[in-house]
């Protein structure tokens, strides 16, 4: 890791920090929510922008944090921090199982396999509403979105806990594309035969890919439960899963900064634009066809390509 | 009424510590970016409008409501000025669409408490919007005020901001239409409902209430929220039914009426339907002749009834409704009468609570709730044209008459109106005894 | 069973058939420690079949190979890497978007773990032998084909293989690349065993220790490059229509 | 119901979305077996051809047309409006990416969110019928053991519509026509080779690209044309196209990816299926199964249960 990607990485994260002194209340939130979201992008990033995985599924990882977390505190009334790691191990676990099937099948078959998968368990959701209240969804107690003395539900805390959370995910993500490992994956995303064929073991590097990818997502989602208050249906659904697609294509695939950005601006973007008109997402599909036509690397991926060559 | 906690001056914005942070910061030189945004804090005086924030299902499957219910709620909002405004102040009306996306409602309730500085909020529908959004309206000390016929507020899983004063829920809804269900329609019942929340309410409700009054329901059949095609689920209705009861809500409706005209064809049994399964769908459409004879709920008579009063007929006007229900200037665009209704008396009591609280800025919030909490009797009247209701402080929830109408020639034309007391059921909660 | 101790790889009667169409027929193949070893045939010979059964980019039809005194017919290809073979494809297959340094990088990590100074000076030591020390920054999808291939088997002596496949190394090169790459094999072929494929016959000719001919995809005839030259059969099978 | 004319109906009901669900996942399978890409934007063309069906109906009203007269307009202009537009975008976006599979995903999930939203805009975000030139009631007859042998009678509810019997035979007229186009027709065997491999068809001097825009319009046509039958019975809805897709993407793997009959074969199955397994299992019970069988075809068995291994 070199001084200037601990310098860029860390200055983003103190900005970060400051802004919760100097941010407007509804842009506080705002950012509380960003942040939380870019780590559930930054876990979608490195199965698709580091390995090459296009997953349309990631939103069941999302929300097997999100409904492990939410069913512990609803029916069991496991406090904020034990079930936020009941959340990780269920998005671990899926996604070992997910992958250990989605694997076998690459390129166009897997995006498919992992959207019949997230789609079935969309449909899980559905059909156990007697624990999961369906679309309705569960409102989590007050009592159980407190991490000690801290009130999960205070605008303060929950943005200093985004924060937090955003921080280590940003810099594990940093540190792990920059690891021997982390460099393994992009070899495979480039050419899966050749790394192969220099002895790396592909289908365990890419299991591994995929399961950091799926509990990263799946501590979003856990967080996203506890700090918003809502555990809903519509979070595991597929669109949630183009989300991250779309943010990290945004941002900037296969690059630690990317996430981030993207969330952050298709956030503001969508914000201004549902002022003009009701078909916001109108913006959403303009953004994708012009970033495959033109910027296929994204925001941070073209400084990359322009500015700054060895970019993580 | 309970006031045990004392009025705190609780900004509802920012932590007290993050706002002393900005404050020091705001009068450093620096910081002078932020200042014209705290400018529009402090000076929230009375000359400024009173804002009320509405989330709308201007997209996704809420979308005919969400039109209706901003229609309702701009005709309103102009009487309510003509009359001189809230505590005389000009009340402004701030829509935002919600997508009938629980997330993006409670980012919308955010933009209301933070960006918009709305006074309040209000106006949702759907249940698991309304599910998601309650939570942040009780962190952002929003009052929320919904407009939804959920059983969710009554049952007490949503908090103290969240209330319901304008719509009766599905609950004594149901208790209202059984007895004329089994004494009139027929003892065995069949009921077909979406099997999602809005719909067991109806589930888990109505069986209850048939026994109650002498029936039994012979078969529940639960029909999934995106299903598009009907016809395969209606065989599970047992033979010996003798009434159909349904309830369907989604762009599909109309299809699932129709399905069902097409399945029973000339012997069709008795059918009792909420109006949720045709609202905002013309009952002349091709394909639901058979429904002439067939008994619909209201929450309010979509078709101008003979006997109407004038503060109906003045409603009505307001609002743009001919006398089938449908916009003036479009009579292909039918209106959503059996739940509109609740935002236009909503808004007015609104406008009561404020008046009776004394409202001046957002730091009233709170005496607000205590205030809409207080009332109890809500006659009918220009500002309550659905009919005379009552308000429990306790559940938040309103009980209000329903109507009974029966399909002839086109028209739904009301049969029996039950009135509020008949409605009512124990409390299921006690939100005045929660903090705020 | 013929391990002796010189033998690095061997394989019998080794045999791949697609569909039917039988492409390798039980072919008993053994290559000597430190050896120089060439296989040649013409086109359509079955040659880069059989040496994807070696490395296990194909699963055999019938037979076995023995790698090292073991059998590692059913391991998987990344494993026959890491028990020390190595392979530089015939279509250049470098990671095109990475840097050479990476790209070499990648080859000596698996070996070398998280040393990362070790690494540095494998990479080094690679680049320069290949001569490509100049391009250590230069993305690999940049490169002419020459220094791609090139880069290729700076890849492959970056993993260290005790045993080093290498097909169709010369393809694309200029004369004097060919010539520096004749240099560098000798100079590898005292530290490694090398299985070579090669189309060019003064390639082979002055390199091979041992040849070994395919046809059809059968063994036609084994020997020094002499005793090759000499066979009328493969003179018949190949040489012939080389020539002509 | 008895159990007999329950299976009948759900059969019934099962070989209408069989009907629709094999001509639009032709339509998709037809783009994947020549172009070799995924167009996730599919449903949308679906969707679209039934708004436009409701726009043309619209129209036609105007001018005083009858019920007939406004759905044939609609069948025939629908499709060919639908056509054009995506033909416009394989040119516009497609072509420019050079088919690369992965990036066509992402480029027509933008394409999806586009067509929908626009239909927002233009269109409203209400469901909106469209009259059915024919709608009559058709109850039908059932057997059973009776105290005098076998006898016939019309068990209740069993019935159907002319117009739902319609769509059951257009869309076998349409793919038999189909089916024959593409082996006997010029145009087909063009679109045959290319399908074979692009490369090699350039040399031949067939143009690619042209082939590549008329098979994208083609594939879309055929997924309006679905939407126009439909609307009659269920309604133009901007929404529509989600689920439609995922319906289409479960048929032409299970047919086997870029394989016609397979496909046909597929939706055979699978809109049967749907209809019969409802008699048995709660249709969200029924879904999740659906699901995660096809996910787990996709796994075990790449080439579908219908294809033959090529690749």
């Amino acid at each position: 890791m070199t001084r200037r990607d601990l310098t860029l990485h860390l200055g983003l994260i103190a900005g970060l920090f400051a802004l919760h002194f100097l941010l407007p209340a509804y842009h506080h939130g705002v950012f509380a929510r960003v942040m939380v979201l870019a780590v559930y992008a930054i876990g979608y990033n490195i199965a698709f922008g580091y390995t090459g995985l296009l997953s349309l599924g990631h939103a069941m990882f999302f929300g097997a944090g999100m409904y492990g977390v939410g069913l512990a505190s609803y029916h069991f009334a496991i406090p904020a921090l034990p079930a936020w790691i009941i959340g990780l191990g269920c998005g671990a676990l899926l996604a070992l199982v997910v992958g250990l099937l989605a694997l076998r099948t690459e390129g166009v078959s897997f995006m498919i396999v992992t959207l019949m998968f997230a789609q079935a368990a969309y449909l899980v959701i559905l059909y156990y509403s007697e624990y999961t209240r369906g679309d309705d969804g569960l409102v989590i107690p007050g009592d159980m979105r407190a991490i000690g003395s801290w009130d999960l539900s205070d605008e303060g805390t929950r943005y200093l806990l985004a924060w937090a959370l955003f921080s280590i995910a940003l810099m594990l993500s940093l540190w792990l594309v920059r690891h021997p490992f982390g460099r393994v994956l992009v070899a495979l995303r480039e050419n899966e035969e050749r790394a192969r064929l220099l002895g790396y073991d592909t289908g365990g590097r890419k299991l591994a890919a995929l399961v950091i990818s799926g509990t990263i997502s799946a501590a979003a989602g856990g967080a996203y439960a506890t700090m918003f208050g809502y555990v809903g249906a519509s979070f595991a659904g597929v669109q949630y899963s183009i989300f991250a697609l779309l943010w990290v294509l945004l941002g900037g695939a296969g690059t630690v900064l990317g996430p981030f950005v993207g969330v952050l601006f298709m956030t503001y973007l969508n914000d201004v634009a549902s002022g003009v008109t009701e078909a916001y997402m109108l913006i959403a599909g303009v953004v994708l066809v012009l970033l495959t036509l033109f910027a296929p690397q994204g925001i941070v991926g073209e400084i990359r390509r322009r500015f700054w060559k060895d970019l993580p | 009424m309970t006031e045990t906690t004392s009025k705190t001056k609780t900004s509802g914005l920012i932590q007290p510590t993050r706002r002393g942070a900005l404050k020091t910061l705001a009068m450093g030189a620096g910081a002078a970016a932020t200042m014209p945004l705290w400018a529009r804090y402090t000076s929230a005086q009375s000359a400024e409008p009173i804002r009320i924030g509405f989330g709308k299902h201007a997209t996704g499957i809420g979308a005919a409501y969400g039109r209706w219910y901003e229609r309702t709620s701009v005709a309103a909002i102009e009487k309510i000025n003509g009359e001189g405004g809230i505590n005389g102040r000009p009340v402004e009306l701030v829509t935002e669409d919600d997508g009938t996306d629980p997330r993006r409602a409670a980012e919308v309730l955010e933009k209301f408490a933070n960006q918009s500085n709305c006074d309040v909020a209000f106006g949702t529908l759907f249940s698991h919007v309304v599910v998601g959004a309650a939570p942040r309206a009780g962190e952002l000390k929003l009052p929320y005020f919904v407009c939804s016929e959920g059983h969710h507020v009554a049952s007490g899983m949503l908090n103290r901001w969240t209330m319901q004063p304008g719509i009766t829920d599905v609950k004594s809804q149901i208790s209202a239409m059984a007895p004329f269900i089994t004494d009139v329609l027929g003892k065995k019942v069949t009921m077909i409902y979406p099997d999602y929340a809005f719909g067991y309410d109806h589930r888990d409700n109505l069986a209850p209430a048939i026994e109650a009054a002498g029936g039994e329901i012979v078969g529940s059949i639960a029909i999934p929220p995106t299903e598009t095609s009907f016809t395969k689920y209606f065989p599970q209705i047992p033979r010996d039914t003798e009434v159909i009861y349904h309830v369907m809500i989604g762009p599909a409706v109309l299809t699932f009426v129709k399905e069902m005209g097409e399945f029973f064809g000339p012997s069709r049994p008795e059918i009792f339907g909420f109006i949720d399964s045709l609202e905002a769908t013309d009952l002349t459409s091709p394909g639901l002749e058979f429904l002439d004879g067939t008994y619909f709920w209201e929450g309010m008579p979509r078709y101008l009834q003979d006997d109407a009063p004038d503060y109906v007929t003045a409603y009505r006007d307001a609002v743009g409704l001919d006398a089938n229900g449908a916009s003036v200037s479009d009579p292909s665009d039918v209106s959503t009468s059996a739940h509109m209704f609740s935002c236009w008396e909503t808004l007015h009591v609104i406008k009561a609570g404020m008046e009776a609280a004394g409202y001046q800025s957002t730091e009233d919030r709170q005496a607000l709730i205590e205030a809409v909490e207080a009332m109890t009797l809500m006659e009918a009247g220009p500002a309550h044209p659905g009919g005379t209701k009552m308000f429990n402080g306790k559940t938040h929830q309103v009980f209000g008459p329903q109507y009974i109408s029966k399909v002839e020639g086109g028209k739904l034309v009301v049969q029996k109106t039950v009135d509020y007391e008949e409605t009512m059921y124990p409390d299921e909660v006690d939100y005045t005894s929660m903090s705020f | 069973m013929k391990h002796e101790t010189d033998v690095i790889l061997s394989t019998e009667g080794l045999g791949k058939s697609f569909d039917g169409l039988r492409a390798n027929h039980d072919i008993d193949f053994t290559l000597r420690k430190t050896q120089v070893h060439a296989l040649i045939g013409p086109n359509g010979a079955g040659k880069t079949t059989f040496v994807s059964m070696l490395i296990g980019r194909l699963e055999p039809t019938d037979g076995a190979i023995w790698f090292d005194g073991r059998n590692v017919t059913q391991m998987p290809a990344h494993k026959r890497v890491a028990a020390g073979m190595g392979y530089t494809f015939q279509i250049t297959s470098v990671f095109a978007r990475l840097s050479c340094h990476e790209n070499v990088a990648l080859a000596a990590r698996r070996k070398q773990g998280g040393d990362a100074a070790k690494v540095e000076q494998v990479v080094a030591d690679a680049l320069s032998r290949v001569g490509l020390a100049d391009r250590t920054a230069d993305v690999a999808g940049d490169l002419s084909y020459g220094h791609q291939r090139l880069l290729e088997i700076a890849m492959g002596l970056a993993s260290a293989p005790r045993l080093l496949i290498l097909d169709e190394p010369t393809q694309g090169l200029a004369e004097s690349e060919i010539t520096a790459f004749k240099a560098l094999i000798r100079e590898l072929s005292a530290e490694t065993t090398i299985l070579l494929i090669e189309h060019n016959m003064s390639v082979v000719m002055e390199l091979a220790d041992e040849i070994t001919v395919l046809n059809f995809g059968e063994v036609l005839a084994r020997g020094t490059a002499a005793e090759i030259h000499a066979n009328p059969a493969v003179q018949a099978a190949y040489l012939g229509t080389e020539a002509s | 119901m008895e159990f007999g004319p329950y299976l009948m109906l759900a059969m019934l009901e099962g070989a209408v979305l069989a009907a629709v669900l094999a001509l639009m996942a032709s339509g998709l399978s037809l783009v994947f077996g020549v172009m070799r890409v995924v167009n996730v934007a599919h449903g949308e063309f679906y969707m679209l051809g039934a708004v436009m069906a409701w726009v043309v109906t619209q129209f036609m009203m105007g001018l005083g047309g009858g019920p007939a007269v406004n759905f044939i307009a609609a069948a025939v202009l629908a499709p060919l409006i639908v056509g054009s537009i995506a033909a416009a975008a394989d040119v516009v976006i497609l072509k420019r990416l050079n088919y690369d599979p992965e990036r066509v995903i992402v480029a027509t999930i933008g394409l999806l969110y586009i067509i929908q939203q626009a239909a927002l805009m233009g269109y409203g975000p209400d469901a909106k019928p469209v009259v059915a030139p024919f709608n009559e009631r058709i109850a039908l007859p059932w057997v059973a053991w009776g105290e005098n042998g076998l006898e016939m009678y019309y068990p209740w509810g069993l019935s159907t519509t002319s117009y739902k019997l319609f769509v059951i035979v257009a869309a076998v007229v349409i793919l038999a026509g189909l089916r024959l186009f593409m082996t006997r027709s010029r145009a087909g065997l063009v679109m045959r080779a290319t399908q074979l491999d692009g490369e090699m068809a350039t040399a031949f001097g067939i143009p690619v690209e042209r082939v590549y825009a008329i098979v994208f319009g083609a594939g879309a046509a055929l997924a309006a044309l679905a939407g126009v039958l439909i609307v009659p019975i269920q309604q133009a809805h901007y929404l529509m196209g989600g689920d439609a897709l995922l319906l289409s993407f479960i048929v032409v793997i299970i047919g086997g990816l870029g394989s016609l009959a397979g496909t046909v074969v597929a939706a055979v199955l699978i809109g049967m299926s749907d209809g019969i397994i409802s008699v048995f299992f709660t249709p969200t019970l029924a879904k999740i199964i659906a699901t995660l069988a096809v996910a787990l075809v996709l796994v075990f068995r790449p080439q579908g249960l219908f294809g033959v291994k090529n690749r």
